[in-house]
């Protein structure tokens, strides 16, 4: 079943625009990688579905159209983001932005879903008190990345998630994302420059260059794609 | 000979230590890379090299010139420039005008003889634009020179970072994580920069990266951290095989 | 909008008038003394705050308003010389602010072409045009403060208003406690401008040689209306009298102060604090509290039977139904409009330079709400008007102020009892 | 910033110029007293505004407390020309060096504070300036009002354009603000104003490349200082006082950050735009409901909001916006649309 | 010893005074992130309006109440018209629109209710205590009574609840808060309106403690209370009231104690501010946000 369905998105900054209308789907539970260089637009991607940018085109999740509607009430949807740059609150401590990252949710799990993203990025329990503005940018980036999950969304747009990460919690951050997809069938959209590691977890991957996307395929056949191999796997 | 030696500097935030007694030297002329799990200190040292944290005790040799009696605007005239991890352009400024900010030190005729247009002072501007042009160029920045910084694809900010650092005329270039959010080509064409420009301009280089694959290509000499003490050092291909290395920071890929 | 540079016609050069001999020095007013007067209109000018903070003020033009549209509608206009002329005032809004006064002035002048500036408030604000309508030759009719400067001589186109001289209340006091309480200890709270070193300057001057003395003196802030430390520090002294040389929310607060504390002082408080609304916001603190007044109090309705007192109030309701007549402010305006016709019609031509003669040697009674028998009046070496008037104390059981022996009449004193200083500062 | 020598660009700058300062030159000829008294307004505060600029727009610093400096050079000039008979232009020297070494001493403890902080400090100067005035001054009739009365005199040169001595303070004033300007302008396009930018951007980054943080930013607080003090000795050379109380203080603190803000931050010709624009719509403001003057601030304030929201970028800012909207409607030429860039 | 004990009360009575507009500042900081200039000019509106409705006769504390609840409304229409167009964009934009209101709202609120000044009767009793030669008013003890309710409830919104946690993230980054979930409109909207609610509370508090309501009430007022407000910290409640408290004070002692700087005692608050923020550039219980680079 087809969870969000993109087509025809149209993005941009004022008067230049980025995206020129670009077409891709996310089933549910499933894993989707996209790539693609430097400015080629992946963020503008995921922040037009999120609702931080204004967007022409159609983008549905769920049947529910995500064109021009509050960022607030796409969240609500189901639909958590881990912002390049990592969006931290900086002035609150780092519990705090994971209560925050729970704050769509009514349930009482909270406490339990903290403790199991403790467990997953150990140096946030070891800081949960620390201003999280003062922790070290790897630190902050487990930070956005726990908070997004905190939300128990359906969907999760990651953007460059290992940006600034060791390589040992890179390997565990995707160990990670690969469990909560497969157990929880969380769908995960990842735009990420670590190609070979990120189509390890997903079953399909776009590559956007200038705006438009440029390949498709599943993750074998794009890591065949000689293209995608210089460019992004080196290999 | 070394160019810079940091010597039992340490450093604490409240009950965090960031910093654990670290002493390490690097060469002149060397590419110094400096790796270590996230919050190992490797961007703290940064900061107490910048003369923005100051450390507890210990003392930092540079050239034979103790930094820590300092203040942090002195270190730029002592040959000590930077990026950082953090994007810390001028959004407001253009992308040249960012470079030529690096430049502030070279021909100051200081501010009344500017107002005045003093003789002199446009000569220098001039001067000042057109090595920050030259360095655009060296980058391949040259076409977005008069583009306002802010807007920018993240990989290109990150060079411009580089060629303000370098419009100082630095002795020591000291790189956090310059390759962060870089396609693996560009990881490599970024690489090869660094190096020919180490040699271009007689840089020493201090480097912070994760990218092993960087690292482990242009680096003569490697230091280790975690827990803000210094757990390995040595050439590259010695620090891949380290096992303490392998276990806190390289892991085993999958 | 503006207007062609051609028709300038007066002269700017020139320094202050030399009041010795003629009154008036004329030799410099070049331009048309009859300027301002049209056809069967004489356009008159003002400038008070009507916007800010101290809008409170604004409530003067409607008392003068009031008379001159009654003087305009039901007694034809006033005449001067065998000549009848509505009136007509122009107002401007200067937020009481010295500059302000002085832009709007110029305009007033120039580009309105008034005959003759009228109550304008405030002394800073008259202060800061007094060279100007000297150097032009405009009179500067009723300024309107209680300020001892409308003495200077070398300003002979400024002439103060029928407030009582802040010198004199002094005065009146001084004069009621040698034969009340010859040795009181007085205790001074000022406000921290000329206003409370008119206040404080004087009486030290005035208790030298008697047996009154001073036993501690504190400033506060006008700006900030807060006087309760003053007034803590001061009654520790424990001194017999207090006199309060405040303004506007300054007198309640003192009062109240004074009535939170166990000091009971005999308390003298500023003629300026008289109105209405600022004696009910002292509450029942404000009983037996002791100041003068020049006229008719307007909340007193003993006052009701006095004919002029009937007339203000009902061409009051008549004409500016938004005011309220028994506003002192309102009186007042009333009261200063009623003045400045009764000197125009005075004056032997619809002339600046007579009217301004006739202004240096005036006398009128039974003007406006003028105490009954009070006269006013200015003469070579008087330029104070307002020196009759009665010492009164508060009673608030009927919120009125009752007079406290007769009328005082110190007509020409003014000079003699104030430090010269004030005066030609 | 440009660093061509000679561009089109530069020389519609340079006509513009020459045809504003003709108009303004010819004014006073055009207009009688009340209406030039009312552009050598806007001009004055034009200057303390371009400081202000330097302060607020280049350094980021904001200011509401700028009228204390203003009424320091009024009094300072005012009190020079009064009490010891100097020529109005000897007393601006030392008004300038007076202001600068205050902003400087104001400047300094300033440094540590930023955003709001600052705001309050100099707000509590704007509050402190006329206490200290009205305990320390005994001007005019023991008030805090200074009124000198030996304003310069058009010389006889000058016969022919200012026989009224209101003419001749107009264009003292005018020339001074030109120069105020041009220096200024001086100023920023080069390495100091550059360096005002990236410190106000990014401090920590502008440090590590050499630029004392600290120097610049009091520099910034003292030269801002310095053109409200000039700003406060030319009004009262169209005044003819000077005065300081709470509201007027504050006001004029009010005054320079609006004609800033309206104007364009970080523009040089911008608070000079919004300089005239604050000082006229306050008068329109007074008059524009002539039965109720009580109304009149209220006037102002709500023009004030409304402009915020059609010109968020200031005067300058919105006028680039529109010429590029027009470029590219009329695509005469395919340059890059820049957004606003500090010139 | 008498005079400086009665100097301590008057100045921390004053200091109640000013700690209570300074926590609607704090209030207004901590859920908008950003400093309204026009606070005083709406509390000063408010308190007309509860100066109205006590005129027709309503008690006194049911006016105050209405009047909250009156410049509850207030504060969220303010915000989603007059300051929604705004958001997002330069900090001086907003100041200068919030200039803009206090410009407005003075003026408006002498239109309204007129240039006369007018008596707003107390909400606590008249009464006053001598404790060993000191008198102690009913006024003052009221105050912190409400102070410290006002403080704790603050304290307990902000701090302990899912609401403050969300204010706290909006006037930390916005940006996030949406991404998060939270409708950072109705945030700010309702952030505006408890910060006028809590002005209006002000108001009615302070301006007995003053002969009269004029339009000028509040202005004085003000200055202490930023600077109270910026003593403790803007992020603090607990900050405001310590803040407001000590200027009171330190006013009345300097008032008493050092008569060359009498009618200028406003040097030794601003002082103590500036040697304060000198030491802790948050203010005294302002919390120090570290930015990394
Ligand atoms: N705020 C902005 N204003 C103007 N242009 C922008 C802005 N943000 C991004 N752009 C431009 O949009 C294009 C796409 O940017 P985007 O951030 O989506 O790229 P990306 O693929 O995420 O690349 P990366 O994250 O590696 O930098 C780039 O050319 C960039 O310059
Ligand atoms: N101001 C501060 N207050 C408290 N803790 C701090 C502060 N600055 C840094 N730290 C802590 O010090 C440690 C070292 O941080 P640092 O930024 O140097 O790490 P790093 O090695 O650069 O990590 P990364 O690879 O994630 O960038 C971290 O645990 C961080 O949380
Ligand atoms: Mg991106
Ligand atoms: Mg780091």
């Amino acid at each position: 079943m087809t969870l969000l369905d993109v087509s025809g998105l149209v993005a941009g900054y004022g008067p230049v625009q980025v995206l020129h209308g670009i077409d891709f789907t996310v089933d549910a539970g499933e894993a989707v990688v996209v790539l693609g260089a430097n400015g080629a637009g992946k963020t503008t991607t995921l922040r037009a579905l999120s609702g931080m940018l204004h967007c022409k085109g159609s983008a549905t999740f769920d049947g529910q159209s995500l064109v021009n509607r509050a960022p607030s009430a796409i969240a609500r949807l189901g639909i958590a983001h881990v912002p390049q740059g990592r969006g931290t609150f900086t002035e609150l401590t780092v519990e705090e932005n994971l209560r925050l990252g729970a704050y769509a949710r009514r349930d009482k799990e909270v406490d339990a879903d903290i403790d199991r993203w403790f467990d997953v990025f150990p140096r946030l329990r070891d800081r949960s008190d620390q201003n999280a503005g003062s922790m070290s940018g790897g630190e902050q980036q487990m930070l956005a990345i726990a908070r997004a999950m905190m939300a128990r969304p359906r969907l999760v747009l990651l953007d460059e998630p290992s940006l600034g990460l060791a390589p040992i919690i890179t390997q565990g951050l995707f160990a990670q994302l690969a469990e909560l997809n497969r157990e929880l069938g969380v769908a995960l959209l990842i735009v990420e420059q670590n190609a070979m590691l990120a189509l390890s977890i997903a079953s399909r991957g776009y590559v956007l260059e200038t705006g438009e996307i440029v390949a498709t395929g599943t993750g074998t056949e794009l890591q065949e794609n000689d293209e995608v191999r210089r460019a992004y796997l080196g290999v | 000979m070394p160019l810079l030696e940091v010597e039992d500097i340490r450093v604490e935030f409240g009950g965090v230590v960031a910093l654990d007694d670290l002493t390490f030297s690097i060469d002149t002329g060397q590419i110094c890379a400096l790796i270590g799990p996230n919050g190992a200190g490797k961007t703290t040292l940064f900061n107490v090299l910048s003369r923005l944290y100051e450390p507890r005790n210990g003392r930092v040799i540079f050239d034979g010139t103790n930094l820590l009696d300092l203040p942090p605007h002195k270190i730029a005239s002592l040959g000590i420039t930077r990026s950082f991890q953090n994007l810390a352009l001028f959004p407001t400024l253009t992308v040249l005008q960012n470079v030529m900010v690096g430049g502030y030190r070279s021909g100051g005729a200081g501010a009344v003889r500017e107002a005045l247009a003093w003789p002199g002072v446009a000569r220098d501007e001039r001067a000042r634009a057109e090595q920050g042009r030259a360095l655009l160029a060296r980058l391949g920045l040259a076409h977005l020179a008069d583009r306002p910084a802010a807007g920018l694809p993240y990989g290109t900010l990150k060079r411009i970072e580089i060629a303000r650092a370098l419009a100082a005329r630095p002795r020591l270039l000291m790189l956090d994580e310059p390759a962060a959010g870089l396609t693996h080509s560009e990881v490599d064409e970024l690489g090869g920069t660094i190096s020919a420009i180490r040699d271009e301009f007689d840089l020493t280089v201090l480097l912070v990266e994760h990218h092993m694959s960087m690292v482990m290509g242009i680096s003569d000499h490697v230091v280790v951290l975690d827990f803000g003490s210094k757990i390995a050092e040595g050439v590259p291909a010695d620090i891949a095989r380290n096992p303490r290395v392998i276990e806190a920071y390289l892991g085993t890929p999958a | 909008g503006g207007g062609d540079r051609d028709d300038e016609t007066t002269d700017t050069t020139s320094g202050g008038g030399n009041g010795d001999e003629a009154i008036i020095d004329t030799s410099n007013c070049t331009g048309d003394t009859a300027t301002g007067i049209e056809g069967n209109v004489i356009k008159l000018g003002t400038s008070l705050p009507q916007s800010g903070l101290y809008s409170a003020f604004a409530e003067i033009l409607r008392g003068e308003s009031a008379y001159f549209e009654y003087v305009n509608e039901e007694l034809g206009g006033v005449e001067i010389a065998g000549e009848t002329y509505q009136i007509e005032l122009v107002n401007r809004d200067d937020e009481y602010q010295a500059e302000q006064t002085v832009a709007a002035v110029t305009e007033l002048i120039n580009d309105e072409s008034v005959f003759a500036l009228f109550n304008v408030v405030g002394t800073k604000n008259n202060l800061a045009i007094r060279d100007l309508v000297n150097d032009q030759c405009v009179p500067n009719l009723f300024a309107a403060t209680g300020s001892p400067a409308w003495g200077n001589t070398d300003y002979p186109w400024t002439l103060g208003t029928a407030l009582v001289p802040y010198p004199l209340e002094m005065k009146a006091l001084v004069d009621y406690l040698s034969a009340n309480d010859p040795d009181a200890s007085i205790a001074v709270l000022r406000a921290n401008d000329d206003f409370g070193a008119a206040y404080s300057e004087t009486l030290k001057s005035l208790i030298e040689g008697t047996d009154l003395t001073i036993a501690g003196e504190e400033t506060y802030n006008v700006e900030l209306f807060d006087t309760k430390s003053q007034i803590t520090s001061l009654a520790a002294t424990n001194a017999d009298v207090l006199v309060v040389g405040a303004t506007l929310i300054g007198c309640p607060d003192a009062l109240i102060n004074v009535g939170a504390s166990s000091w009971e002082p005999m308390i003298y408080m500023s003629g300026t604090c008289t109105s209405k609304t600022l004696m009910e916001a002292a509450g029942d603190d404000a009983d037996g509290v002791f100041t003068v007044l020049p006229t008719l109090d307007p909340a007193n309705p003993a006052n009701d039977s006095n004919e002029a007192m009937a007339l203000y109030k009902e061409k009051v309701a008549q004409y500016q139904s938004e005011a309220d007549p028994t506003n002192g402010i309102v009186a007042y305006g009333w009261t200063a409009a009623a003045l400045l016709v009764e000197l125009l019609e005075q004056s032997p031509a619809a002339d600046r330079v007579a009217v301004m003669e006739t202004a240096r040697a005036f006398e009128a009674s039974d003007v406006g709400i003028l105490r009954p028998g009070a006269t006013v009046s200015t003469s070579a070496d008087d330029w104070f008007l307002g020196e009759t008037f009665s010492l009164v104390q508060y009673n608030l059981a009927d919120q009125f102020f009752a007079d406290v022996g007769d009328l005082i009449e110190e007509d020409g004193n003014t000079a003699e009892y104030t430090p010269e200083s004030l005066i030609n500062g | 910033m440009n660093t061509d020598r000679f561009t089109p660009r530069l020389l519609m700058t340079v006509v513009a110029a020459v045809l504003i300062l003709a108009a303004l030159a010819y004014l006073p000829q055009y207009y009688g007293e009340s209406q030039t008294k009312l552009y050598a307004e806007a001009i004055y505060i034009a200057i303390a505004a371009l400081g202000l600029n330097l302060l607020t727009g280049y350094s980021g610093q904001v200011s509401i407390g700028h009228g204390a400096f203003y009424g320091l050079g009024a009094y300072g000039t005012a009190i020079l020309m009064f009490d010891h008979d100097w020529n109005f232009f000897a007393t601006l020297p030392v008004v300038a060096v007076l202001t600068f070494v205050v902003g400087a001493a104001v400047g300094f403890p300033a440094l540590r504070l930023s955003g709001m902080y600052l705001a309050l400090i100099t707000l509590g100067l704007a509050t402190l300036f006329p206490d200290l005035v009205t305990r320390f001054v005994k001007g005019t009739g023991g008030t805090s009002l200074v009124q000198p009365r030996n304003r310069p005199v058009p010389p006889e040169w000058a016969e022919s354009f200012a026989s009224e001595p209101d003419q001749w303070w107009y264009y003292i004033t005018l020339a001074i603000a030109v120069v105020m300007l041009v220096l200024l302008w001086n100023l920023v396009r080069g390495r100091f104003g550059r360096a005002l930018l990236a410190v106000r951007d990014h401090e920590a980054a502008a440090t590590t490349v050499g630029i004392d943080a600290a120097r610049v930013k009091v520099s910034a607080f003292a030269i801002s200082a310095l053109y409200a003090g000039i700003a406060g000795s030319c009004s009262v050379l169209i005044t003819g006082l000077a005065n300081a109380g709470r509201v007027e203080v504050f006001q004029q603190s009010i005054f320079f950050l609006v004609a800033v803000v309206i104007g364009g931050t970080a523009t040089v010709i911008g608070p000079v735009v919004g300089a005239f624009v604050v000082v006229f719509l306050d008068d329109w403001a007074g008059e524009v409901i002539a039965d109720k003057p009580v109304l009149s601030p209220a006037i102002f304030g709500i023009a004030l909001i409304l402009l915020m929201y059609v010109l968020p970028d200031g005067l300058v800012g919105g006028s680039r916006r529109a010429v590029a909207v027009l470029r590219r409607r009329f695509g005469s030429r395919a340059e890059p649309i820049a957004p606003p860039v500090p010139t | 010893m008498d005079l400086f004990l009665s100097q301590l009360l008057n100045g921390i009575g004053n200091g109640v005074v000013y700690a209570s507009l300074a926590l609607a500042l704090v209030l207004i900081f901590r859920t908008t992130g950003f400093l309204n200039f026009a606070q005083g000019e709406m509390a000063l509106f408010s308190t007309y309006v509860t100066w109205q409705l006590t005129d027709w006769g309503l008690p006194v504390v049911a006016s105050i109440l209405i009047s909250m609840a009156l410049a509850f409304i207030m504060g969220v229409v303010i915000e989603r018209v007059v300051i929604r167009p705004v958001e997002g964009g330069s900090p001086l934009v907003a100041v200068i629109v919030t200039l803009g209101l206090f410009l407005a709202f003075n003026s408006i609120s002498q239109l309204i209710f007129g240039t006369e000044s007018k008596v707003l009767p107390s909400a606590f009793p008249d009464s006053s205590w001598d404790v060993g030669g000191i008198r102690i008013t009913a006024q003052t003890v009221g105050l912190m009574v409400v102070l410290a309710a006002e403080c704790l409830l603050l304290y307990w919104l902000l701090q302990r609840t899912k609401l403050g946690l969300a204010f706290r993230a909006v006037s930390s980054n916005a940006e996030s808060s949406k991404l998060v979930g939270i409708s950072v409109g109705s945030m700010l909207a309702l952030g505006w309106g408890l910060s006028a609610a809590l002005g209006a509370l002000a108001g009615a508090m302070v301006v007995p403690t003053t002969p009269a309501l004029t339009a000028a009430s509040l202005q004085a007022v003000l200055v202490y209370s930023f600077a109270g407000a910026a003593l403790g910290g803007f992020d603090s409640p607990l900050g405001a009231v310590v803040g407001g408290i000590t200027i009171g004070v330190a006013q009345a002692l300097t008032i008493q104690y050092i008569d060359p700087l009498n009618d200028i005692e406003l040097v030794v608050p601003f002082a103590l501010i500036g040697l304060v923020l000198l030491f802790r550039p948050s203010g005294l219980f302002g919390r120090h946000v570290v930015e990394r680079v």
